[in-house]
């Protein structure tokens, strides 16, 4: 098998194993990371030291720790405390735990940033703090967050090569298998990372998409 | 839009503000508030404290104001003049003293104050601040309509007759649908102006509305608010802008250092100050360069 | 309960074997070691030696069979954590494993070889590592003979990548499996690569927790009895040419 | 063995591997990454279509594919266009191309965050553009960009973790090893994602005191 | 720190300003130019234009400043008044015009200018902004000594007598070693005016320089800009400080629309305005309520 077949044979398995692997399993996990971060983000904001130190320890570990090892940990560990969890089910808890941890310093940094006047016109229209979040702060914090939201996305993509230890088949897993039958690792892995820089590329247009759409209301 | 009935449903303890009653009020002048000044006592407040840390910022500032009543606030920068207003708008809670709006119970700073207490005082008066503070993500009449629609359930048809009507008497009939950012300062004070109108309030706060304008910008936003004033409308006013003071204010307010150092009619106050530091501070604003 | 009725052998009992699920043999292998378990034509069906000796084991326990493919670092971790009944990878009996793990009779025996680039005759033996640099996948028993052996041994993912390393220059040796050699040198004939050394043969067998002996002994027979039916010499010409199994 | 046993006796041999691999490695490449990014953010930032062009390509492959296979491609492929690196300069260069990517960004933000006012004010004084970047421009800059690039650099200290790939002894290597041959995955991965997250604290409390000398010029 | 000697030097095509003289200016009075009015035109500028994309901002300023003279420029926001002055400085490149300072070569922008030339323009000239720009990362004494320091590459001891001397003069003594948060707005903008005194230019532009202070702070820093213009130097100044303009200025010119609509001694112009848009803008920013 030539070279050049090789990088056509794979072309199908591994774009099908992005397709019906990687990228469901990003986006389910980044969409409850995200409502996971919102809720650490607050906590993290609220005055209470007790709440306020929950969090911060949540997010100490899962960003201190590497992210193999809290799928290991969900995986292979917590059947030894009577949990038997399946791969997928395991791989989208581990990632939106990863996501929570990162997306709510991106949340809360952005909540920050919305002028303090924006709380107080609330309020002096007569909005509990709730109905202030909702209404104001959060379409606006929006704006800002999502660039680096975008970023923790395109991180997620890549990460959920991850997954392939816990049994779960996405791309990078079907580039194993490919490499390991083929020996041209070195190849079929270039062609894997071509493809996601191919998802990333997608996902950056989208990105931009969302802020022109977001911007409408801002100076250019 | 009466503020007697306001008044009424307010003492009910509900928050529709005048809402029940506004809809024969769109047919009317939509700045009036629909009353004569009857010179009851609308707000009073008692020996009003306040610290932030170490720093006493109000001492003990007592405050009156008449129904359809302006009042005038000056003073130099930090004598505490925002953070009367904040204090009477709920958004600071002073360490003593009360106040009263409208009759209504009189609240005691010096026991803690419940949240409901908060928001009884916070809808009885309506703030427009310095930076005007408009929603950036949402038009013009959506800055107006938010709290008539969500916080006092107006219906979002009749919120928004009303809030067309109140732009429209302030020139801003071609902006309905415009963003924030599109509009010049004193077209975005002027907004500030309506949103706090547009909920009924009692008692208007305004925290300098002029002086983060554009100086040819500062009379088409004073007139305004002297539009409102001559209609009957009750205010505290902050302002640095003394012509307005003289033309507008039933009585003007020297603060500094945290209490209140005189108080008069205008005209005496700036003609025949009683205080030195009244007469050094007007001087200094006055003629800056004698 | 054994109970069941002996229609087939299956009905020797799930309940009796403690099988993750019942009815099925569940089986972890790693999918990515060719010719043992790999995936026909790269992304194509699980295949492999291994692979079909497990499915044959299964069929004459009457159990279905499903696949866990994983990687070798969480093989053991997910039998420990009952995810699997069984590995079906290549795992070489030795005595330590033999502490943690119960073996089926082995299905493979086949010495491990010295691998070096052409017409290097620094090394001619075993004894020869001593001092040199070899590339082996860490987790390996091939790792522990290099070690032995007194090689500076490289971790490295796997035979793809030791191979890459041998080839150029920058590891002296490998020591693998005579079988991927034997394989490799097949699928990839201009490869200039040479066995200078080989061991006495160890075995392969399928691996299982200490508390499933039922499902062993279960094994045990029927891998005798596809040896018997010449099913295993079967496998093995297919994959490698020749029988492999003792 | 016993478990608590080997968690007492993988300690040493983990925390080495973190101070004599881990750590260097990070070091290292984060200071060559961050003189690289800096380079890319001006290309990126400069007028010359072509000059950002090439620095935005840079930054989406880099971001665009996974940190595994970049590692790849300099150890693995490079000898077969007759370049061989060693393990260490291999992972050296790939991580600083890496941290080049991700910090590039964060540095582009972070002069675009300083107000066009001081660019003028510099100029109005009589400096060139260069002496204004330098003396006024990433003065400021850096107080802004401290905590997001301790945040890559916090990623990076992970990310070494993929080094033990390219034959570099870091810590996770050293839990492989031990893992290996008492094959208490979970156990010892656990050891080691705390021997991180340590070494993450200790970095968070360094970037607060950074961030505390380069705050003492702002109202708090 | 004479203009003169700066002249001389700028002219030879050095950046060292007036330094190579200014150790004997440090025990004069250092506010003081040195130098008395002598009449001779120090700026010349004709036919200045500037679009932004469609935006035609300046169509066509003229404008001759003299030595020791104070030119006021007043006008609506948007008039185009800043772009004139960063036209001056060298800060935005204006589409056609020349400009000429202190009999230096005429500088042509219907062709294009070299990077020496713009660095000639911004030698020649400092600007004051609005929002002071201070460098934030820099004590006082950093900000003021920053300019002859890095640029004009005098030595820094020299320097610091230099700015200390300044900085005193316009009451900062006490504050040399602070940072600009810690001080207040009419302190930032005194320092904003020292750093740009301390480059010795011949011209000093000035931008709304009051426009973003406290109403009380507004009186310190026009009577700094006073001073130095009654001690001699020659200076263009934007604002809308009127009472400012008629006691300093010599000339006023009002612009709107990108032109000078009228120009004239603010005596004539404050008083009998000969255009109505000029007399418009006066009533606006005079009388707000009118
Ligand atoms: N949230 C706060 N925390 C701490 N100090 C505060 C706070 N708000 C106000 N202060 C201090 O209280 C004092 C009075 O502030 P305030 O804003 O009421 O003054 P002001 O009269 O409105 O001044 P200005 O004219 O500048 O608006 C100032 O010294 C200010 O620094
Ligand atoms: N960099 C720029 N790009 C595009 N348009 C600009 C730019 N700078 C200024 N303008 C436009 O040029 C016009 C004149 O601006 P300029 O700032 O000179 O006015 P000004 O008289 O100083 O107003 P103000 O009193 O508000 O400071 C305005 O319409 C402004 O929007
Ligand atoms: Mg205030
Ligand atoms: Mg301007």
């Amino acid at each position: 098998m030539t070279d050049w077949q090789l990088v056509l044979d794979s072309f199908w398995p591994l774009l099908w194993g992005g397709l019906s692997g990687t990228i469901p399993l990003a986006l389910a996990s980044f969409a409850l990371g995200l409502l996971l971060a919102l809720g650490v983000a607050l906590m993290r904001i609220s005055r209470n030291r007790v709440v306020s130190g929950i969090a911060r320890f949540y997010i100490s570990v899962i960003r201190g720790t590497p992210l193999l090892v809290q799928l290991f940990v969900i995986f292979y560990g917590m059947p030894s405390i009577g949990i038997t969890i399946d791969p997928w089910p395991s791989a989208i808890i581990a990632f939106s735990l990863n996501v929570g941890g990162y997306a709510a310093e991106v949340i809360r940094a952005a909540i920050l940033s919305v002028p303090k006047g924006q709380w107080e016109a609330g309020y002096t229209i007569g909005m509990s703090p709730g109905t202030t979040l909702t209404r104001l702060i959060l379409p606006q914090a929006a704006r800002v967050s999502v660039p680096p939201l975008s970023n923790t996305f395109i991180s997620l993509v890549k990460d959920t090569s991850l997954a392939s230890l816990i049994l779960v088949t996405e791309m990078f897993r079907v580039a194993q298998e490919i490499a390991a039958f083929s020996r041209e690792f070195l190849l079929v892995y270039i062609e894997a990372a071509l493809i996601y820089w191919l998802f990333c590329l997608v996902l950056s247009s989208g990105q931009n998409l969302i802020e022109k759409r977001l911007d409408r209301y801002v100076a250019h | 839009m009466s503020p007697t009935d306001h008044e009424r449903s307010a003492n009910d303890g509900a928050a529709n503000g005048g809402a029940a009653n506004g809809s024969d009020a769109a047919g009317a002048d939509p700045l009036a508030p629909g009353q004569t000044p009857d010179d009851s006592v609308l707000l009073e407040a008692r020996g009003i404290r306040k610290s932030f840390g170490d720093n006493e910022v109000l001492r003990s500032i007592d405050l009156e104001v008449r129904r359809g009543e302006v009042v005038v606030l000056i003073g130099p920068s930090g004598s505490g003049k925002t953070t009367v207003l904040r204090s009477l708008n709920g958004l600071e809670t002073p360490d003593g003293g009360t106040v009263s709006i409208a009759g209504g119970p009189s609240l005691d700073f010096s026991t803690p104050i419940s949240k409901a207490e908060r928001f009884a005082l916070r809808d009885r008066s309506a703030m427009v601040f310095q930076q005007h503070n408009l929603f950036p993500h949402m038009t013009v009449l959506q800055n107006v309509i938010e709290g008539p629609v969500r916080v006092q359930k107006v219906p979002k048809a009749r919120a928004e007759a009303e809030a067309s009507a109140l732009l429209d008497r302030v020139g801003l009939a071609e902006k309905h649908d415009a963003y924030p950012f599109e509009l010049s300062g004193g077209q975005q004070q002027r907004v500030g102006i309506v949103r706090a109108l547009a909920l009924k309030p009692q008692l208007l706060l305004f925290d300098e509305p002029t002086s983060a304008l554009d100086p040819e910008l500062v009379g088409e936003v004073l007139q305004v608010i002297k539009e409102l004033a001559d209609e009957g409308w009750t205010m505290v006013v902050v302002t640095h802008e003394l012509g307005f003071a003289r033309q507008a204010a039933d009585e003007v307010l020297f603060m500094d250092g945290g209490v209140v150092v005189e108080r008069g009619a205008p005209g005496q106050l700036f003609t025949a100050p009683r205080e030195e530091r009244t007469r050094r501070f007007l001087q200094r604003i006055l003629r800056p360069l004698d | 309960s054994s109970s069941a009725p002996a229609a087939s052998d299956s009905a020797a009992g799930d309940d009796e074997f403690g099988l993750v699920n019942a009815g099925t043999l569940t089986v972890a292998t790693e999918g990515t070691y060719p010719p043992f378990t790999y995936h026909e034509g790269g992304a194509g069906e699980l295949v492999g030696y291994d692979v079909e000796v497990a499915e044959a084991v299964a069929d004459k326990l009457g159990l279905e069979i499903a696949f866990e493919e994983t990687q070798w670092d969480a093989i053991f971790a997910g039998l420990d954590a009952g995810r699997f009944d069984v590995i079906a990878n290549q795992v070489s009996i030795n005595p330590d494993r033999e502490e943690d793990y119960l073996f089926s009779t082995p299905y493979t025996v086949s010495p491990s070889v010295v691998v070096v680039n052409e017409g290097d005759d620094s090394i001619s033996s075993f004894e020869d590592l001593k001092g040199k640099t070899t590339a082996q996948s860490l987790t390996s028993n091939f790792y522990q003979l290099a070690v032995d052996a007194g090689a500076n041994v490289e971790a490295v993912e796997g035979w793809a990548q030791a191979v890459a390393l041998l080839e150029q220059g920058r590891v002296d040796a490998t020591v693998n499996d005579k079988l991927t050699y034997l394989d490799y040198v097949k699928q990839t004939p201009d490869a200039k690569l040479a066995v200078v050394a080989e061991t006495d043969p160890s075995e392969s067998a399928l691996t299982f927790t200490k508390d499933k002996t039922a499902l062993v002994k279960a094994v045990d027979e029927a891998l005798a009895e596809l040896r018997e039916e010449g099913v295993l010499a079967e496998l093995g010409e297919k994959y490698f040419g020749e029988d492999v199994s003792q």
